[in-house]
């Protein structure tokens, strides 16, 4: 599989999912922001976690409006996959490719900690690996990862089964105290209609190594990689 | 010239900042406030003297950016 | 002929914060009145911040040589060899004042100040720590400080992408009216990729980077080593305002530019700016420096060569680039974004000449700037010695248990969660060992190495006794790498005391410097950077005398290293290090008993050596993985926190001989160490141990869901928990 | 009765958000932006009726929590 690694001022977290995604078998390589197309064969794009312009005016709106946006449309349009997190995942949504918005957090404070997701399905690339309703084990590290979308938006999303990820405890059981950011619904990612599109606040990246954590995000990077070895 | 943008959420939309505002007035004991939600301006020097190109460029600017349309509305007044 | 429009009246250089006796120094130094714009370079040059002149001559004394040590204080930051080719630079600052006038920013732009002394040597930031004192929890404006600075540390770290794995905080009545705000940025380089301030070459272009000037913090380098009083909270429009985000694009500019092969010598524009990075770049190399400040990048109209000269607008650098190189580095600089523009040259004359608007503003000696600032020997005197204050003259006003709840959910000795939790401290990748164990540890690059993280010093104690302080804050830094299974490299200091005019202050800088010297001969320990900040003071009453020091250690396998967490039940926790019960001075004396006094504990710093090394010996030979040093509150402490992080309880059934219960359990004597293992290994270290003299005993073993002290009802580790956890966020939600 | 306040940076204090979505409008090519410096509003709902009241409410807001007056203005207005 072929990662490409959008990489626009202000991103941080580009080198932390690079190497997520090599730890699990796949090529990627960075690219900067002022491209106007994705590397030949890319299979994933990927928006890394950071600040993009410094998260100015609202989080990934200045970058979700970048000349290399346009590509990474078409490469979702055609069935591609794009995986957005955290400030990706709010680049995503101000680039209208994922409904909602992210707001800021319900304690209006920046929030670094382990957290737990529980896993809404795995059937989709991003989730092979796990089971259905398994409770992984990650971080959270945003100031502005509030989801909130229209009423509509909201029931759409339950009901074609678009979320992706919910704030759980360790049991896997949706609870207020687990939803930190006052997100609706608990939602901590989401997917596209299609599927092929995940945008996401937690950081599966960093949660790839015994030693610096755990090993509960590598899940997501396994089964984006496993598809393409089944597909090739 | 100048104008001068104001970009608020739209009615209906949770405001989770400006309701953590009310919350906070309450606990300086600041009383008398009922409700808060929070917008942006943008105070915008034009590099034109021209109203109709003035124009133009504010409204491009906040249909391309300032603005997200979907949760806010946007009003600009020439200053 | 240099045109003087601005008459210099002595008004005018009292507003400069400089004395009578210093400005009639400047003008038979230059042999004329000088011109305004001369006059503001001087007061920067010679203030306390820059000069160091009232410190200069005690810090002389402390040791700042070692093989491993690359570069030690002087330049922006101290480096050490790590092995592997590879080099860890680093460096701890204030931004005291700054902080107290407007806390968000003032924090923020501290954290992007020593960020920036890290990364102009060349090093990528890898983490930051942070040490904070704050007035007593009751004054009404502790919570808005606090607030303020964490979120400002917080909002520039975060959003510039570098862990802050580590830190300090604490409350005390006499930070009240001047709160510190120590910032410590840890980076990474190749030893043969390191970048100097030294200029070199004649004629060779000086370049302005990053962002615009404006008229941000003018005089804020006088301002940090003025006095506060009441009427400074209206100095504001000094304040400065942060911009992470160009720090973040300023940081990658300019590694990628020293790979381009550009650069000579380069210099971030901290305090005083312009001024001091041109006269320092200029001095170093033996070079004058002429600059345009026509060329300038301006944020504002009509800025004075006066305002250009002393503005203190964030994320600016000065370099020295190889000729002909001009167009290239643009280039980069343009890719980020940034303003790049050439403003001056080195010269032969050893004169540092400003041009503006076709006008020699200033015309002045470049090496005399810094090398005839007024350095003072200020008299001092030794503070009074405390009395001994003996364990059993101290009658119990409470249970044990009750007074280790006590501690555990006290401001001080609460967790730090709430702070931390603001922090992005997982960036990277390689946070081995998060924010509340003994030190933080992270990954070098992708391994085998780490580095081991701390921030320590124990202000009580220094002013109880300045030389047994100084030690002790050197020795506990020490301790705390060690714990963790760290070999301690070198340090930073942060030496925060109230004015050095006032004899009984500058004793306690004297005495702390000597102890703080002695304990880093003795420990292998130097000194390689660091920052001196006086005047902490608000209407003569000074703070607490505190030299924060920053440690950093190395850890060759950072697989094998230990936690204070409680692992396993049925393990025998041993003591390490002799208990005699020490008092006088401690948590349990201000806590519990409401007295302040005696004498704090001594440190022995061969003993010191000695049971940290046996330590870390059994960390680093794999015996031991869960291992505590003991500090503030003691034994009794420490075993809570240790039950805590591990959600593993104790009991503890080895009573002390000859010693009251509460002095064994709370008392604070030095060198100490709890650790945890596996019963048949027990046996083996207690003998290891005994065989060379180190004191070793058992406690108890670990187990249960509470922690029971001899004697004393059993303490849930959850009610100890919800102790520890609840104080700082009621606190901070005013519910405390 | 509502109000609106309004939160501005005070002159010469930097912008950073400004000064980024300047350089935004550029690049998605917008002409005729000289200069943007941001800002914020609260439309406040007040509980009271009565204007002194609402008015002292409206100052010990901004005084406290709505404006940083070390680096921002506020300004007032009861709609
Ligand atoms: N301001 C802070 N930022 C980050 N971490 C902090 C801060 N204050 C305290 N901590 C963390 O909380 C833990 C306990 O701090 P402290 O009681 O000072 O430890 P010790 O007594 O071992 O020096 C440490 O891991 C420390 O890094
Ligand atoms: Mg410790």
């Amino acid at each position: 599989m072929k990662s490409a690694v959008i990489v626009f001022p202000g991103s941080n977290r580009e080198g932390d999912v690079l190497r997520a995604l090599k730890s699990a078998g796949s090529q990627a390589e960075k690219v900067w922001h002022a491209e106007t197309e994705l590397p030949k064969g890319t299979d994933l794009v990927v928006l890394p976690g950071g600040f993009s312009y410094g998260d100015y005016l609202r989080c990934g709106a200045i970058a979700g409006r970048a000349t290399v946006m346009d590509a990474v449309r078409a490469h979702a349009a055609r069935g591609g996959l794009v995986l957005g997190i955290c400030n990706g995942f709010q680049i995503l949504c101000e680039s209208g490719l994922l409904p909602g918005i992210l707001m800021r957090n319900a304690n209006l404070k920046f929030i670094c900690h382990r957290q737990f997701l529980r896993v809404e399905r795995n059937d989709t690339a991003f989730t092979k690996a796990y089971a259905k309703g398994q409770a992984i084990d990650v971080c959270v590290a945003h100031g502005e990862g509030n989801y909130t979308a229209d009423e509509e938006t909201l029931k759409r999303l339950e009901g074609e089964g678009l979320v992706a990820f919910r704030y759980s405890d360790a049991q896997g059981h949706i609870t207020q105290d687990a939803n930190r950011n006052g997100s609706m619904n608990s939602i901590a990612g989401i997917y596209s209609d299609k599927l092929n599109v995940l945008g996401m606040m937690p950081h599966p990246e960093n949660l790839i190594e015994d030693l610096v954590g755990g090993t509960d995000g590598r899940g997501l990077f396994e089964s984006l990689v496993s598809s393409f070895a089944r597909a090739a | 010239m100048k104008a001068r943008v104001t970009v608020t959420l739209k009615n209906g939309v949770l405001d989770p900042q400006g309701k953590a505002i009310e919350g906070a007035l309450k606990s300086l004991g600041v009383e008398g406030i009922a409700g808060v939600r929070q917008g942006k301006v943008f105070d915008i020097e034009l590099g034109t003297a021209d109203k109709a190109q003035a124009e133009a460029a504010l409204k491009a600017a906040c249909e391309k950016l300032l603005a997200n349309t979907v949760i806010e509305n946007y009003r600009v007044e020439l200053t | 002929m240099i045109r003087n429009d601005v008459a210099i009246t002595p008004e005018l250089v009292k507003e400069h914060g400089l004395k009578a006796d210093e400005y009639e120094r400047f003008v038979k130094l230059i042999g004329r009145e000088p011109t305004i714009t001369e006059l503001g370079i001087v007061s920067a040059m010679w203030n306390e911040h820059c000069s160091y002149k009232s410190s200069k001559i005690h810090l002389r004394g402390l040791p700042t040589s070692a093989p491993w040590v690359i570069q030690g204080p002087g330049e922006n930051a101290g480096v050490i060899d790590i092995g592997d080719g590879l080099a860890c630079i680093f460096k701890m600052e204030s931004h005291n004042h700054p902080s107290f006038i407007e806390p968000y920013q003032g924090a923020a732009t501290g954290v992007g100040g020593i960020l920036r002394d890290v990364f102009t040597m060349g090093a990528r930031p890898i983490a930051a720590l942070n040490f904070l004192r704050f007035g007593e929890p009751d004054h009404p404006k502790t919570a808005h400080l606090v607030s303020g600075v964490v979120a400002g540390i917080g909002g520039y770290g975060n959003s510039f992408g570098v862990p802050t794995v580590g830190g300090s905080v604490g409350f005390d009545k006499r930070y009240n009216g001047n709160i510190l705000v120590n910032a410590m940025a840890v980076g990474l380089a190749r030893t043969d990729e390191i970048w100097y301030a030294k200029a070199t070459g004649v004629g060779n272009p000086i370049v302005y980077l990053g962002s615009k000037t404006g008229r941000d913090g003018i005089h804020g380098a006088t301002m940090a080593s003025a006095e506060f009083d009441d009427a400074s909270e209206e100095k504001r429009p000094t304040v400065q305002v942060g911009d992470p985000f160009a720090e973040k694009l300023l940081l990658e500019a300019c590694l990628e530019l020293m790979k381009s092969g550009a650069v000579i010598a380069i210099q971030d524009m901290g305090a005083a700016g312009l001024t001091s990075s041109a006269v320092e770049m200029g001095a170093k190399g033996n070079l004058g420096i002429e600059l345009d400040l026509d060329k300038v990048p301006c944020r504002e109209e009509g800025m004075t060569a006066y305002e250009m000269m002393l503005s203190e607008s964030q994320e600016r650098m000065l370099m020295v680039l190889k000729p002909g190189m001009e167009k290239q580095a643009e280039a980069i600089f343009h890719k980020w974004g940034l303003d790049f523009a050439v403003i001056g040259k080195t010269t032969d004359t050893l004169r540092f000449v400003i041009k503006h608007e076709g006008e020699v503003k200033a015309d002045l000696p470049i090496k005399e700037l810094g090398d005839e600032a007024p350095v003072y020997d200020r008299p001092w005197v030794e503070s009074p010695r405390q009395p001994v204050i003996s364990a059993e003259s101290v009658k119990a006003p409470m249970s044990e248990a009750e007074a280790l709840l006590k501690l555990v959910g006290s401001p001080d000795q609460c967790s730090k969660r709430w702070v931390w939790e603001q922090y992005d401290h997982l960036i990277l990748g390689n946070t081995v060992q998060t924010p509340g164990g003994d030190a933080a540890i992270v990954r070098v690059e992708d391994g085998p190495k780490g580095l081991a993280l701390t921030t320590d010093v124990t202000p009580r104690y220094c002013e109880a006794d300045p030389f047994e302080g100084g030690k002790q804050a050197v020795a506990e830094a020490w301790r705390n790498i060690t714990a963790v299974g760290g070999l301690p490299l070198a340090i930073t200091d942060n030496l925060n005391f109230a004015s050095p005019e006032r004899p009984e202050s500058m004793g306690q800088f004297v005495g702390c410097l000597k102890g703080i010297g002695e304990a880093c001969k003795a420990l292998d320990f130097p000194v390689v950077s660091g920052n001196v900040s006086l005047y902490n003071e608000t209407n003569g009453q000074g703070i607490l005398p505190t030299p924060a020091i920053g440690g950093v250690g190395l850890i060759d396998d950072v697989t094998v290293n230990a936690s204070i967490a409680f692992k396993n039940e049925g393990e025998a926790i041993i003591l390490i290090g002799a208990t005699a019960g020490w008092l006088g001075q401690s948590l349990y004396l201000r806590d519990v008993c409401g007295r302040e006094d005696g004498a704090p504990p001594p440190v022995d710093l061969v003993q010191e050596k000695r049971n940290g090394e046996f330590v870390r010996q059994l960390i680093r030979s794999g015996q031991v993985t869960t291992v505590h040093d003991l500090s503030d509150g003691g034994i009794a402490l420490g075993l809570a926190e240790m039950a805590m992080a591990g959600d593993v309880g104790a009991e503890i059934t080895a009573m002390p001989e000859g010693l009251p219960l509460h002095a064994f359990l709370f008392g604070e004597d030095q060198a100490r160490y709890l650790i945890a293992v596996d019963e048949d290994v027990a046996a083996d270290i207690l003998y290891e141990a005994g065989a060379i003299g180190i004191p070793a005993v058992t406690l108890g073993l670990t187990g249960g869901d509470a922690l029971i002290l001899p004697g004393q009802r059993a303490i849930s580790v959850k009610q100890l928990k919800a102790a520890h956890e609840s104080w700082l966020p009621a606190y901070m939600t005013g519910k405390s």
